[in-house]
């Protein structure tokens, strides 16, 4: 009984559940790796986390995708197409973001030798 | 497009959007014509800009302009509402926009320039569309680029303090849309709509506490970009390490777009005035904070760069009290920031290339080698620390005026706090003018002013800050009407839905 | 005579003057001392103009206005003939000296910005004067580097705490009456509870308190005065501090007004008798601790500190006596002070900046216009009969002994005591004894700084034989703030207590010392010797210093110098360095490292989300 | 009337205050068992000084000893000396407690005047001990002043003499002890003499006065001492109604402190000054407060 409760709820927020998973395992990557590298994976893992939670807050189960041309498709089971528009622009934006953080890792390195978060500590106080 | 702009007599508000980014793409392009071109385009667009943004003031100050972009009408489309609070701040954008440009004319001379103009006109884009725009994703969007080109520009010299700052506050950064990626996710789930107009009445009709968990996600993540006391860690990194003339617009704009973008979700938005008061407390602990780090450092622009988290502090002090008075003060003061930061970061920029040293005590006979741009730090200054006839004075005076308002003992001890931190804000600032002009320098140099393509852009600041110190009311009528259309959550959701 | 035209030659001479010495020094110097007088002659001929008030501006909403009227009237007239005798004195002082364009900039501003407080009919223009005032003094007493820097950041540190305290109080009194007009605030207030007054009275004490260097608040003086350009002295130390008192007769008996101001509190614990107290500590202590100085600027300052004491006490007893006693000594001190400063000018004209006491003596051979300038300076400080400092302080001793506050009483006229010990010092020191050699050939003082030197030395006995002129002016300011007439004559005060009449102390004297003189006659010419050629039972006279000067209290001051450390300033000193290293260990919140940074971040977040569920806001 | 009393005041004053100095050399030649001078000696001192040669330091030299005398001389003329008081409604106590500075003054500027540096050590001192029993003489002129409320001496004066003495008055009984104390330091002799100390410093201030110069200084040292006791008798033992009375008043007094005179030995100035600040203001301060608390 329990055990299907667990199950029904599994099945109805797997989506989110996976996505505050990814994120809080991006966060957790952030906080406590020095590596820098480490850190961008981590961002990049908490992005694809909000990403995944954008797609599953418009997801409905076994929906199909809001095509109006195709009379046969009821509108009820239409997935809301404005978080996919959201995720398209925010992944781009990953992107970019990615792209500057690792170039910018690389000049880190070509400057300091290093890539330990610990150690890179000019700039404080 | 909507051409009801068009026909209403002024220019689109769009313009404000679309010709800078068009031109920051269209750079390249112009790189293959000309090289030397390239760096006078950015001034050619904000003072474009800066009309537009003028010629618009005295319209939407009677109406706010909408532009709907895709034919929809709102709550569907994507749509821009140009009202008192977005064209002044478009207005201030291109105003410093086109003095930092004209200033970098002759401050930017090495490196990739082509790209620093890109980057440039982006920054300043993504500003404008911050403050236009009114929905909630657009904003997003926006503060991505915003951010995107503000990483780059502090890396621009490619310094080790540059590079190390950029990967700082670009970790930070990122966290931050993430968390504002999560907490539109949110709104989106729990209301089904982006457009800001459209979820301010939900909220209002579902009552404003069911949004407090997107509501604090989004605050977190904008707040690091308005630098709110424990997520501003970046800032002084950042502004220090990149160049001065991106430092002005950091701190100038960057910042205060990021406030404006919290206080626009805490007032419109969510209409949250129960919390408003954890704001106040956190504004002064911002401001204490920061005037109390910029009161112990050598180096000359991460004073100046503490010193601008001491005054948002001091804005969002006075917008958390949320007085019509508070909220004129709290938007007067951002001008004063930007005009007053801008200038300082101007004027030390330029004394740092003459020492060639940013340490406080290498400012050593300043006065003397460049008297003009000592005097308009100076101005400076004087200014942020809040004495007349500059504009620090009527916006710290209509802040502290609008907080003795306020009945509350607790207001009486803040403000207390507030004066504690202008009385350190003024020892440092005075320090340092002392350092310049009075400590005794160790040989006798010989003059050797900015160039004056940088005075004139500092002249017009300071010709702006003492005018505005004299007569105050020159603005305060846009920012009168500015703070109602802030304060007032019910007619902006009634102007953008018909 | 309009007030705006007025205060816009006073700021736009000032702009004017700068400019001109782009050009020339010689139309800049021309143009400044024209600038000055002619705020003098503008100011003059507004005598008796009374209330008349108008509006020049607007400000955030609010009205600017300027009046007139008598307080007003003479504060004004004080500050434009003082500052034009600054000028004049500057012209020598200043020449071949580097930004003398500044100088003179800033110091035609602070005039300028004093003569806008003075004439403020509100308390935002007053404010914003008074800001004013606070910066371009600060740029002042900076200009001649070294420990003038210190000075500086000293001064400006206490004055924005100052202004500070002052705008709370401004804008408080806006927030309840919705008008920072004087004149209507003086009547809306008599609706005010008495707390709120004793609020207002505190907040504003401390900001003119700090002007007018009262005790507890006093440690940016003696520094700053030491280390203002000295010309710039005779400014700083005559009316710019006195603006704290300007300031007190403002907010206690015209807004707050008489009747209310002197009945807050109980007992002994009335607001103005705590006031005239902490006065009289600010009369004793500097006092003393000017005997120990060594620096001639020092030496003044300190004793500037002192005579303040005087008029605060003056002022806070409230009657009309002591309220005249204070306004007038204000004018006094001013005339004395200048002059002595100007006198402490010449002597570092001539010889290259030297103000240590003991490395100088025997000017009064090389310099005797300006030995009389001291002789009379000095004169007035102490308060010998026939000089106008002794009006001022009789009237203040008098009202103190007659109202029953002996004890205050006690300290105003033990720091005259003590005021001789340092006077005499600071004449003997400088002018009396040996001449050092290398002083052989030092000139008299050029002729611009004898012009001032002479015309205060003249105020100095004219108000002090003739006292009636000025205190019949002060007399109706008193008046004005609702006290009794006093009963004034040209020559004092008549009174069934206790009568002055200075002409028959004048009469007496010069009878007595044409008599005395005569004695002198009788006997033989007496033979003049050289300086050195004394007495000296026997004893071998060394001849290159023979003079005594170094620790010339010496008894004294062995006994007195363990209790008069400035503790005071130590402790604002070991505060500040306290606030220092808690800003210096704020700054570490920012660690460096961005795990923690986004932790911040994080617990941010968290913090939110906490405060929602604890106390569901 | 009031120009001869201008005149006979002063002259009143001289011939006392010469006498006593006489006098004083006669009484403690006694107490020490010599014959002494005769009761005249001072004034025939005075004139042959004025005959004799002299030297002169500088102009200030010169003026500084007039300033002096004249300002002892017009101090004479606020004192009532009995019922003569010239200058009686021309300020008052307050006038008096101010002239008492003049002629230290200008003793001081004339002696300073020369670089003697003996002359300067004793105007230092003179100064340090003045302070020193000015702390306590304020005190008491102060209880004085406000008991009677008013500060006008000649009103003091009358008071007195119909209400009886000030000093056998109880509220200011402690006053007058304190006054008593400090007698000796106002006038300048034992055991206060450090500012002459003949032995010491060459008399100190006088050390470069010779002729008329130190005649003057003779004088003016008499009038100090007339000034001092009459200033006590005035304020503390009711003045008098008659020259007579008054002069016998002085009189008694200024033999009392002659015998201290003879007794007791030289202090240093130190120990002047810690007395003076001791006890005499202790007194002074208690005669005070009960002033204060009769008053209310």
């Amino acid at each position: 009984m329990v055990f299907s409760q667990v199950i029904h709820f599994l099945q109805n927020h797997i989506y989110y559940i996976g996505a505050f998973g990814l994120i809080f395992i991006g966060l957790l990557i952030i906080l406590v790796k020095h590596n820098l590298i480490k850190v961008i994976i981590g961002l990049s893992i908490l992005e694809t986390g909000v990403n995944l939670f954008l797609i599953a807050v418009g997801y409905i189960s076994n929906g199909t995708a809001p095509i109006f041309s195709n009379p046969s498709v009821e509108t009820q089971r239409m997935v809301d197409p404005v978080p996919q528009a959201l995720v398209l622009t925010a992944i781009v934006i990953g992107v970019a973001v990615l792209a500057l953080a690792l170039s910018l890792a690389i000049r880190l390195y070509q400057h300091y030798g290093i890539l330990d978060l610990r150690q890179i500590r000019e700039q404080k106080w | 497009m909507d051409d009801a702009g068009l026909f209403s007599g002024g220019p689109n508000p769009i313009l404000l959007v679309v010709v800078p980014l068009g031109f920051a793409f269209a750079l390249p392009l112009i790189g293959f014509v000309s090289k030397k071109i390239l760096k006078y385009i950015p001034v050619g667009v904000f003072m474009f800009n800066l009309v537009v943004a003028l010629r618009l003031l005295p319209l939407v100050l009677k109406q706010p302009i909408l532009v709907e972009i895709g034919g929809f009408s709102p709550p569907f489309c994507i749509n821009l509402v140009a009202g008192p609070v977005g064209i002044l701040f478009s207005a201030l954008i291109a105003l410093a926009g086109l003095l930092v440009a004209v200033y970098t004319l002759v401050y930017i001379k090495e490196g990739p320039e082509e790209k620093y103009h890109i980057l440039y006109l982006l920054l300043l884009t993504a500003a404008t569309g911050v403050v236009l725009t009114g929905d909630i994703f657009n904003l997003f969007v926006f503060f991505e680029i915003l951010c995107i080109s503000s990483y780059t520009l502090v890396a621009y010299v490619g310094n080790r303090a540059g590079i190390e700052s950029s990967v700082k506050y670009l970790i930070q950064g990122a966290v931050g849309s993430s968390l504002l990626l999560i907490g539109i996710g949110l709104l989106y789930g729990l209301f089904g709509t982006l457009n800001m107009a459209d979820l301010a009445r939900q909220i209002v009709s579902v009552g404003s506490s069911s949004a407090f968990i997107p509501m604090a996600f989004m605050i977190t993540g904008l707040g690091i970009e308005a630098a709110i006391f424990p997520l501003n860690s970046w800032l002084p990194d950042a502004h220090s390490s990149a160049p001065s003339s991106v430092s002005a617009i950091l701190s100038g704009i960057a910042i205060e777009v990021g406030l404006y973008a919290v206080v626009r979700i805490l007032f419109t938005l969510f209409g949250l005035s129960s919390f408003f008061l954890f704001f106040v407390f956190l504004g002064v602990l911002t401001l204490l904070i920061g005037e109390m780090c910029a009161f112990s450092q050598n180096n000359i622009k991460r004073m100046l760069a503490y010193s601008s988290i001491g005054q948002i502090g001091l804005i969002l002090f006075a917008f958390a009290i949320a007085t019509a008075y508070a909220v004129t003060g709290g938007l007067f003061q951002m001008i004063s920031h930007t005009l007053g930061k801008g200038l300082l970061f101007l004027a030390a920029g330029y004394m740092i290339v003459r020492s060639g040293s940013m340490e406080i005590s290498s400012l050593k006979g300043m006065g003397k080698r460049m008297p003009l741009t000592a005097l308009a730090f100076t101005i400076g200054a004087f200014s942020l620390v809040g004495l007349p006839p500059f504009i620090g004075f009527p916006s710290k005076f209509l802040i502290i005026r609008s907080a003795l308002a306020e009945e509350a003992l607790i207001f009486n001890i803040l403000i207390g706090l507030i004066l504690l931190g202008t009385v350190i804000e003024g020892a440092y600032f005075f320090r340092v003018v002392q350092v310049i002009y009075f400590q005794k320098e160790n040989e006798h140099q010989k003059r050797h002013e900015a160039p004056v393509a940088a005075l004139i852009p500092m002249f017009l600041f300071m010709i702006a800050i003492v005018a505005i110190g004299i007569y105050p009311k020159l603005v305060t009528g846009i920012l009168d009407s500015a703070a109602s259309e802030l304060l007032d959550r019910v007619d902006y959701i009634r102007s953008v839905i018909q | 005579m309009s007030l705006e035209l007025l205060l816009i030659i006073a700021f736009g001479g000032a702009i004017v003057t700068y400019l001109l010495g782009k050009i020339s020094c010689r139309i800049r110097e021309g143009f400044a001392v024209l600038i000055s007088l002619s705020l003098v002659v503008m100011i003059a001929c507004l005598y008796g103009e009374n209330g008349t008030e108008s509006i020049y501006f607007h400000f955030l909403g609010l009205p600017l206005i300027m009046r007139t009227n008598m307080l007003s009237w003479f504060f004004a007239m004080a500050v434009s003939a003082l500052g034009a005798l600054s000028v004049i004195f500057s012209l020598n002082y200043m020449k071949n000296r580097e930004r003398t364009d500044f100088y003179y900039l800033m110091l035609l501003m602070v005039n300028a910005s004093m003569l806008g407080i003075i004439f403020s009919g509100d308390l935002i223009s007053f404010f914003i004067f008074w800001e004013m005032m606070s910066w371009s003094t600060f740029l002042l007493i900076s200009y001649n580097r070294g420990p003038a820097v210190a000075a500086g950041l000293k001064y400006i540190i206490m004055s924005i705490i100052g202004s500070m305290a002052m705008l709370v109080g401004v804008l408080s009194l806006y927030a309840t009456y919705e008008t920072l007009n004087m004149a209507t605030l003086a009547e809306l207030i008599g609706s005010a509870s008495s707390g709120y007054l004793l609020f207002l009275l505190i907040i504003f004490s401390i900001a003119f308190a700090i002007k007018n260097a009262l005790m507890p608040l006093h440690t940016w003086l003696p520094a700053a005065y030491a280390e203002a350009p000295t010309p710039f002295n005779g400014v700083l130390s005559g009316m710019l501090t006195r603006m704290g008192m300007y300031g007190f007769l403002l907010i206690m008996y015209v807004i707050v007004g008489a009747t209310r101001a002197l009945n807050l509190g109980s007992g002994l614990f009335k607001f103005h008798y705590i006031l005239a107290w902490l006065g009289a500590i600010t009369i004793v202590i500097p006092t003393f601790i000017a005997i120990l100085q060594d620096d001639a600027k020092k030496l003044l300052a300190w004793s500037a500190v002192g005579q303040g004491g005087y008029m605060i006490v003056g002022i806070a007893v409230g009657t009309n006596l002591g309220l005249s006693g204070g306004i007038f000594h204000t004018l006094n001190h001013a005339i004395y002070i200048v002059l002595l400063f100007m006198c402490v000018g010449a002597i570092q004209y001539r010889t290259g900046g030297e103000r240590d006491l003991n490395s100088l003596g025997g000017f009064i051979k090389k310099m005797p216009f300006t030995f009389i300038g001291t002789l009379l300076g000095i004169s007035g400080l102490v308060g010998i009969p026939l000089t106008n400092g002794f009006v001022s302080k009789w009237l203040i001793y008098k009202t103190l002994i007659l109202e029953g506050y002996p004890f205050l009483a006690f300290a105003a006229l033990i720091g005259t005591w003590g005021c001789i010990l340092y006077c005499y010092k600071f004449i003997h020191h400088i002018f009396l004894g040996q001449l050092p050699g290398k002083y052989q050939n030092v000139q008299k003082a050029p002729f611009s700084m004898l012009l001032p030197m002479i015309i205060l030395s003249f105020a100095i006995l004219f108000f002090g034989i003739l006292p009636g002129i000025p205190l019949k002016i002060i007399d109706t300011i008193g008046t004005s703030f609702g006290f009794k007439s006093m009963n004034v004559t040209i020559w004092g005060i008549a009174s069934e207590t206790g009568t002055l009449n200075t002409i028959n102390i004048f009469a007496a004297v010069l009878i007595v010392s044409i008599i005395a003189w005569l004695m002198l006659k009788i006997g033989p010419k007496a033979v003049s010797v050289a300086q050195e050629d004394t007495y000296a039972a026997g004893a071998a006279i060394p001849k290159d210093k023979y003079h005594y000067t170094v620790d010339f209290y010496n008894p004294l001051y062995r006994m007195i110098t363990p209790y008069l450390k400035d503790f005071i300033d130590a402790f604002y000193m070991k505060f500040a360095h306290w606030i220092q290293s808690l800003c210096n260990g704020t700054r570490r919140v920012y660690t460096g490292y961005v795990g923690n940074y986004v932790m911040y971040i994080v617990l941010f977040l968290a913090l939110l989300i906490f405060i929602r569920l604890k106390w569901s806001l | 009337m009031q120009m001869i009393e201008m005149i006979l005041s002063p002259l009143l004053a001289l011939i006392i205050g010469i006498f006593f100095l006489g006098l004083s050399r006669k009484i403690m030649a006694r107490i020490q068992w010599r014959y002494g001078p005769p009761i005249t000696q001072p004034v025939i001192d005075v004139i042959r000084l004025f005959s004799q040669k002299s030297v002169s330091h500088g102009k200030l030299f010169n003026l500084g000893i007039i300033f002096s005398l004249a300002g002892s001389l017009v101090l004479v003329l606020f004192l009532p000396l009995a019922q003569i008081c010239p200058l009686s409604g021309s300020g008052g106590m307050l006038v008096i407690l101010y002239m008492m500075l003049l002629a230290p003054l200008g003793i001081a500027l004339s002696g300073g005047e020369s670089a003697n540096p003996n002359t300067s050590i004793g105007i230092s001192r003179k100064f340090i001990l003045a302070l020193g029993y000015e702390v306590p003489l304020l005190l008491i002129l102060l209880a004085l002043m406000t008991h009677y409320k008013t500060i006008s001496i000649v009103h003091i004066v009358s008071i007195q003499q119909n209400t009886g003495w000030a000093f056998v008055s109880l509220p200011l009984l402690l006053s007058g002890i304190a006054y008593v104390l400090i007698l000796p330091a106002i006038l300048g002799i034992r055991p206060f003499e450090v500012v002459q100390a003949s032995q010491e410093i060459s008399s100190g201030p006088m050390a470069e006065y010779g002729g008329p110069f130190l005649a003057l200084a003779t004088i003016q040292h008499a009038l100090s001492l007339f000034i001092g006791i009459a200033l006590f008798v005035n304020l503390f033992l009711g003045g008098a109604g008659n020259l007579l009375i008054f002069f016998l008043k002085m009189l008694v007094v200024f033999v009392l402190v002659l015998f201290v005179n003879a007794a007791l030995p030289r202090l240093r100035i130190e120990q002047a000054v810690k007395y003076l600040w001791r006890w005499p203001t202790l007194l002074a301060f208690i005669g005070m407060i009960i002033v204060l608390i009769v008053r209310r």
